[in-house]
C-alpha cells in the first residue's frame, strides 16, 4: 500500500504536490525526539505538529508522509520547506485516536 | 580479520531536556542536559543564570549490533537542518553542492561552552550520518552530518533545530525564535 | 479495560480504573490537549512531564498514559493523586497503544494483525485448508464454491476467480470419484493463487492416458449423473497457468494449480 | 457509491425488529440494527421476499400513483400476464380489458404477441451464438441483478435479448402517436407489474437508459381499484359481446414458459433465488455441460408467485392453465419480419448487462486478505449457529460486519455475556 492508496482510503487531503512511496507501518508522536528515536523509512507519521521543525525531522528519518490530524492548519512555510524536500505532508479532520483506528483498519501495523 | 560494517542501533536512550541558559552579567550562552524541566535561576560568582529556553530533546549512545562496539553520545546537543539561510556560510555551500546528489546536510551541535573547545570528533558525526543512512532508504536521498564550526555565523543562523520547543506551553505555540 | 489491552503498569490510582472513560484523546502538544481534548477522556501521550498531568487535569481527563515506557518524574504522582487522575504507563509505542484501545473498546481481542516472520518470508498472503470426503456426491463442488467466495470477497478479477472455480471443481470431483479423501490447500502470493489438492486413493496408472480429453474410467452412474465425461484433467490444464501432478499408484494423487494474478 | 433505486423500503416507524426479513433475504442484504431493519441497496436484487414475509408489513412498495396518468392525453395499460391469473378462470379476459377502459385507460395491450416473437429470436440467437454455454434466460429482473452482484462473471452469459414488456411498450410508443395524429408525450403506457424487480427495471433499468414505460403500478393496488368493476361487468356479460378481433395472447407467467415457448431441447427451468444460486453456481464451476438455456427465476413457480399479486400462486397457476385452455389465442409471428428484426438488433437490450460494483474487503489485495483473515479469526471465535441475535442472517455474515467496522463483537450474545473467553 502506498501513500496515495492509503490518501485515498481515508480520505486524506494532500497539501502538497507527492510521489506515491510505499507505506511501512505506522509512527504516532508530536515530539520530534520521539521521532528521531523510533521513527524509521516508510512509516507514516502521524501528529499534530505544524511547525516547520518537523521537515528535518521527517527527512532525517525518512518517513513516507507526515499527516497531519485535527484539522490544523498548516503554516505555508512548512509546506514549502515540505515540498522542497521531497516530504509528502497530508491532512485529516480526525485526531489522532480515530484516525490510528482507520489506519489499523487498512491492516497497517508499527514497524 | 576484516574490519566490522557496523550496523548501528541506538540505545540509552534518555528522554529529556536541553536547558539554554543565559547570564545577564556576561550574555554568555551556556547549554546542558537535563532530565528535568527545570526552570530555576542562580547565581555563580558575578554571573546570574537564568534559563531562556527548555527544550524536549533526547540523549542516546550508537551501538553495533554486530561488534557490539558502543559509541557515546553524550556530548552531542541536537542536530541542525540547514536552511540555507546565508548564501556564503560554509554550510549553505556544502548544502549546494550536495543538493544535486539528493542529499541534505544536517549540523552537529555541541553543548555549550565545551564544544567551543571540544567540538565532537569528526569520526563521530560519520558514525551518526551512517546510523541515520542505514535507518532510511538512502536510494531516495541520503543524509551528512557535518560540525557545527562550519557555520559562518550562529548569531545569523536560522537552520531548524530538531528541537522541541514549547511543546510544555500550555498557550498554542507561536513563532519560535532562534535559539541563539 | 485500557490497562489489560496495553498491558500498563499503573503508576497511581490503582482504585480508580474502574472509572469509566467515554473518549481517548492522543497528543503530545499540551496546547491540543486543551483546545480539543474533551472532558472524561483518557490522555495518551509521549510526554512525561508533570505538564501532562496538568493539562489532563485542566482539561477535566480522567487519566494519563505514558508510552514507549515513560515515566513521569517526582510530583507527579502526588499531582495526579490530588487531582484523582490515574496514570499507566505502557511499552507499546503510540500506535499501538491506540490500535489496542480501539480494539478493547471495540471487543476486539488486542492482538493486532501481525504477520509472521515466515509468512512474510514466503510472502504467503492466505493459506486455508479444506477437506473432501471421496464419494460424498451430495458434497461434492462445496469445497470449490467456499474457494470461490472467498477469492470473490477478496476482490479478483471474476474471470480469474472463474477460472480456479473451474479448475478446482474438476479436481474436487475426481477426488469424490476416485480417492477416500482429500485435503485442498488454497494459498495467495502477490503474484499467484495456487490451488494443491492431495487425495488419498487408487492414484493413476497412466497420467498421460489420462490428460486425454474423453479418457475416463468412471462408472456408468457416476456419467449418468454428469461426472467423470474425461474432461477433468484436460479442462483444469485449459484453465490453469501451471499445473502439475503426480500420482502413485495405491497412494494418491497431488494436483498443483496455479494462476497467475 | 452509485446509488440504487429500490422499489420498496423499510418503515422505521412500522417495523418492530423482527428478524424475519434479515432470514429470508437471499442475498443477506439486511441487517437489524438497534431494533429496526436496513436494506442494503447494494446488496439488495428486489426479489421481495422480505416484503411478503415481514409479519409487521413494514416493508412496503414505493408504487406509482395510478391518478398520476391522467397528465396523458391517452392511455394504454400493459399488464403483466400474471394479472389475469388473479382472477377466476370464468373471467373472460375481455372483462379485464373492459374493467381497464371503466377506469379510464384508452387501451389494453398484452405481452404475448412480443413474447411469442421473443421466443422465436432467442433460437434465432441460439443458432448463430458461440460463446460459453449454457445461455442465461434475461427474463427475470431480480436474476439479473443477482448476477451483477454476485456472479459477475456470469453477465455475459446473460441472453442480450429484451424483455416481452419492454418491446410491447416500444412498439406502442412508435406506432402509436402517429396512427393516433397525437405527439407521443401524450400517449402514456403503464405497467401493471407482479414484483418489485419489476418496478426498479422499469425506474432504473440495467441494461438501458431509460424504460419504454411512463409508470408502474403494482398488481396489488390495481386489482383493489379493478376488482368492484370486474364484478360489475361481468354480471351482464355475454360472450357475444366480445368483438372479433380480441386477442388473448397470454405470456410467461410461470416457470417454464419460456423453455416452451422456445421448444428448447436442452434446458432447465429454475425457480426461487437459492435454488437458482446453485444453479449459477454450478454453471460457474462448469458443471451444467449438457444444458444450453437455463430458465431462471427468482420466485418459485414464476412471477405468479410475485410479492405484489394477491392471489395464491398454486390458485393462480391454475386460474391460467384453466383461462389459456378456453380463450387463448396462438400469437402469430412472422419468421422472416423476426430474423430481419434481429439482425438489425431490433431485440437486443440496449446497453450490455455489466457486472454492478459491489463491497470488497478493500481494492488493495493485501490488505483485503489481511482482512479476510481477520474475519476468519472472528468467525471461529463464534459459536457459528447463525442465531442471528446479532442482527446479521449467519456468523460468516457477522464476521464480515464486524472486519468492515459495521458491528461490534459485543453484539454478539455470546461473547458479550463471556468477554473474556477467548
Amino acid at each position: 500500500m502506498n501513500t496515495k492508496d492509503v490518501m485515498e482510503k481515508i480520505g486524506l487531503q494532500a497539501l502538497n504536490k507527492f510521489e506515491p512511496r510505499e507505506v511501512d507501518g505506522v509512527f504516532v508522536s508530536d515530539m520530534l525526539s520521539d521521532v528521531m528515536a523510533g521513527a524509521k523509512s516508510g512509516n507514516l507519521w502521524v501528529t499534530v505538529q505544524t511547525h516547520k521543525s518537523i521537515v528535518p525531522a521527517a527527512n532525517l528519518v525518512d518517513v513516507s508522509a507526515v499527516v497531519i490530524t485535527s484539522g490544523k492548519e498548516v503554516p505555508a512555510e512548512t509546506i514549502e520547506m515540505a515540498t522542497k524536500h521531497d516530504i509528502a505532508i497530508l491532512s485529516t479532520d480526525l485526531p489522532i485516536f480515530e484516525l490510528v483506528g482507520k489506519l489499523y483498519g487498512l491492516g497497517l501495523v508499527s514497524k | 580479520m576484516p574490519e566490522c560494517q557496523h550496523q548501528w542501533k541506538m540505545t540509552n536512550i534518555e528522554f529529556g531536556f536541553i536547558v539554554f541558559e543565559k547570564c545577564s552579567h556576561c550574555a554568555d550562552l551556556r547549554t546542558y542536559f537535563s532530565p528535568d524541566d527545570t526552570w530555576d535561576e542562580y547565581k555563580e560568582g558575578d554571573c546570574t543564570w537564568s534559563i531562556v529556553e527548555n527544550a524536549q530533546t533526547f540523549r542516546f549512545d550508537l551501538q553495533c549490533t554486530e561488534c557490539n562496539h558502543l559509541e557515546k553520545f553524550n556530548d552531542l546537543m541536537g542536530l541542525l537542518f540547514c536552511t540555507g539561510c546565508l548564501e556564503d556560510c560554509e554550510v549553505e555551500l556544502l548544502r549546494k553542492k550536495y543538493e544535486a546528489e539528493k542529499t541534505w546536510l544536517l549540523v552537529a551541535f555541541g553543548f555549550l561552552p565545551q564544544s567551543k573547545t571540544n567540538p565532537i570528533p569528526a569520526y563521530k558525526l560519520e558514525i551518526l550520518s551512517d546510523h541515520f543512512n542505514q535507518r532510511r532508504d538512502t536510494s531516495r536521498s541520503r543524509i551528512i552530518i557535518v560540525p557545527f564550526n562550519l557555520i559562518k555565523d550562529i548569531s545569523l543562523c536560522r537552520g531548524e533545530f530538531i528541537h522541541d520547543v514549547g511543546m510544555l506551553s500550555l498557550e498554542p505555540p507561536e513563532e519560535r525564535k532562534p535559539l541563539f | 479495560m485500557i490497562k489489560e489491552a496495553l498491558n500498563a503498569s499503573v503508576l497511581e490510582g490503582v482504585e480508580r480504573l474502574d472509572t469509566s472513560v467515554e473518549q481517548v484523546y492522543a497528543s503530545d502538544l499540551m496546547s491540543d490537549v486543551l483546545a480539543f481534548g474533551k472532558p472524561n477522556s483518557f490522555l495518551v501521550t509521549g510526554l512525561a512531564t508533570q505538564q501532562a498531568v496538568i493539562s489532563a487535569h485542566m482539561a477535566e481527563f480522567k487519566g494519563v498514559v505514558f508510552i514507549r515506557g515513560k515515566r513521569p518524574k517526582d510530583g507527579a504522582e502526588k499531582l495526579s493523586r490530588d487531582n484523582q487522575l490515574v496514570l499507566m504507563s505502557t511499552e507499546l509505542d503510540m500506535y499501538d497503544a491506540c490500535v489496542r484501545i480501539n480494539s478493547a473498546t471495540r471487543g476486539d481481542s488486542p492482538e493486532p494483525v501481525v504477520v509472521t516472520a515466515q509468512e512474510q518470508a514466503e510472502k504467503m498472503l492466505l493459506s486455508n485448508e479444506f477437506e473432501i470426503q471421496g464419494d460424498d456426491f451430495a458434497k461434492a463442488g462445496i469445497v470449490s464454491t467456499d474457494i470461490k467466495s472467498i477469492l470473490k470477497k477478496i476482490g479478483f478479477d471474476s474471470k480469474l476467480v472463474r477460472r480456479v472455480a473451474i479448475s478446482t471443481y474438476e479436481a474436487e470431483m475426481n477426488v469424490v470419484m476416485h480417492a477416500d479423501c482429500g485435503k485442498v490447500i488454497l494459498s495467495v502470493t502477490p503474484q499467484m493463487i495456487e490451488v494443491l489438492i492431495k487425495d488419498q486413493g487408487k492414484g493413476i496408472p497412466d497420467v498421460e492416458q489420462a490428460m486425454q480429453e474423453g479418457f475416463t474410467t468412471s462408472t456408468e452412474e457416476m456419467r449418468a449423473m454428469g461426472f467423470g465425461a474425461g474432461m477433468g484433467l484436460p479442462n483444469i490444464k485449459r484453465n490453469t497457468d501451471e499445473f502439475e501432478i503426480d500420482s502413485e499408484v495405491a497412494v494418491g494423487t497431488t494436483l498443483r494449480m496455479k494462476f497467475n494474478i | 457509491m452509485a446509488q440504487y433505486y429500490h422499489a420498496h423500503k423499510v418503515d422505521p416507524d412500522l417495523c418492530r425488529g423482527h428478524m424475519t426479513c434479515m432470514r429470508l433475504c437471499p442475498t443477506q442484504a439486511i441487517r437489524v440494527r438497534n431494533g429496526t431493519a436496513g436494506i442494503s441497496e447494494e446488496l439488495c436484487v428486489d426479489c421481495g421476499s422480505c416484503l411478503v414475509g415481514c409479519p409487521s408489513d413494514a416493508i412496503v412498495p414505493i408504487s406509482d400513483d395510478v391518478s398520476e396518468t391522467s397528465r396523458f392525453k391517452y392511455k394504454v395499460v400493459v399488464p403483466s400476464p400474471v394479472l389475469y391469473s388473479q382472477f377466476e378462470a370464468s373471467v373472460h379476459p375481455y372483462i379485464i380489458h373492459l374493467a381497464f377502459q371503466e377506469l379510464g385507460f384508452d387501451a389494453v395491450v398484452d405481452v404475448g404477441d412480443s413474447a411469442e416473437a421473443l421466443a422465436f429470436a432467442l433460437v434465432e440467437y441460439m443458432k448463430e451464438y458461440t460463446g460459453p454455454l449454457p445461455l442465461i434466460s434475461s427474463h427475470c429482473p431480480s436474476i439479473i441483478r443477482l448476477i451483477q452482484v454476485k456472479y459477475p462473471d456470469l453477465v455475459e452469459q446473460v441472453v442480450p435479448l429484451d424483455v416481452p414488456r419492454e418491446i410491447t411498450a416500444r412498439e406502442i410508443k412508435k406506432n402509436l402517436p402517429a396512427k393516433l395524429g397525437l405527439e407521443p408525450e401524450d400517449v402514456g403506457v403503464i405497467y401493471v407489474a407482479p414484483c418489485p424487480a419489476r418496478m426498479v427495471s422499469i425506474k432504473q433499468p440495467a441494461e438501458k437508459a431509460s424504460s419504454w414505460f411512463d409508470g408502474v403500478v403494482s398488481i396489488k393496488d390495481v386489482f383493489s381499484v379493478l376488482m368492484p368493476h370486474v364484478v360489475g361487468i361481468k354480471e351482464t356479460f355475454k360472450e357475444s359481446m366480445v368483438p372479433d378481433d380480441f386477442r388473448f395472447t397470454g405470456g410467461w407467467a410461470t416457470l417454464g414458459s419460456i423453455t416452451r415457448a422456445a421448444r428448447m431441447e436442452n434446458w432447465l427451468a429454475v425457480s426461487g433465488v437459492h435454488p437458482v444460486m446453485r444453479i449459477l453456481d454450478d454453471i460457474e464451476n462448469s458443471r451444467l455441460r449438457n444444458i444450453d438455456f437455463v430458465e431462471v427465476l427468482a420466485h418459485m413457480l414464476g412471477c405468479i408467485s410475485g410479492p405484489f399479486n394477491v392471489e395464491s400462486p398454486y390458485v393462480a397457476r391454475a386460474n391460467g392453465i384453466k383461462r389459456m385452455q378456453k380463450y387463448l389465442t396462438k400469437a402469430e409471428v412472422d419468421p422472416d419480419d423476426i430474423r430481419k428484426k434481429l439482425k438489425e438488433g431490433y431485440y437486443f437490450f440496449e446497453n450490455p448487462v455489466l457486472p454492478r460494483p459491489t463491497t470488497y474487503f478493500d481494492t488493495d489485495l493485501e490488505t483485503s486478505i489481511k482482512r479476510m483473515k481477520e474475519r476468519e479469526r472472528v468467525y471461529r471465535s463464534l459459536r457459528q449457529i447463525d442465531c442471528g441475535c446479532c442482527g446479521a442472517p449467519t456468523c460468516m455474515a457477522f464476521a464480515d460486519d464486524f472486519v468492515r467496522g459495521e458491528a461490534k463483537l459485543t453484539d454478539c450474545i455470546f461473547l458479550a455475556q463471556q468477554p473474556d473467553e477467548k
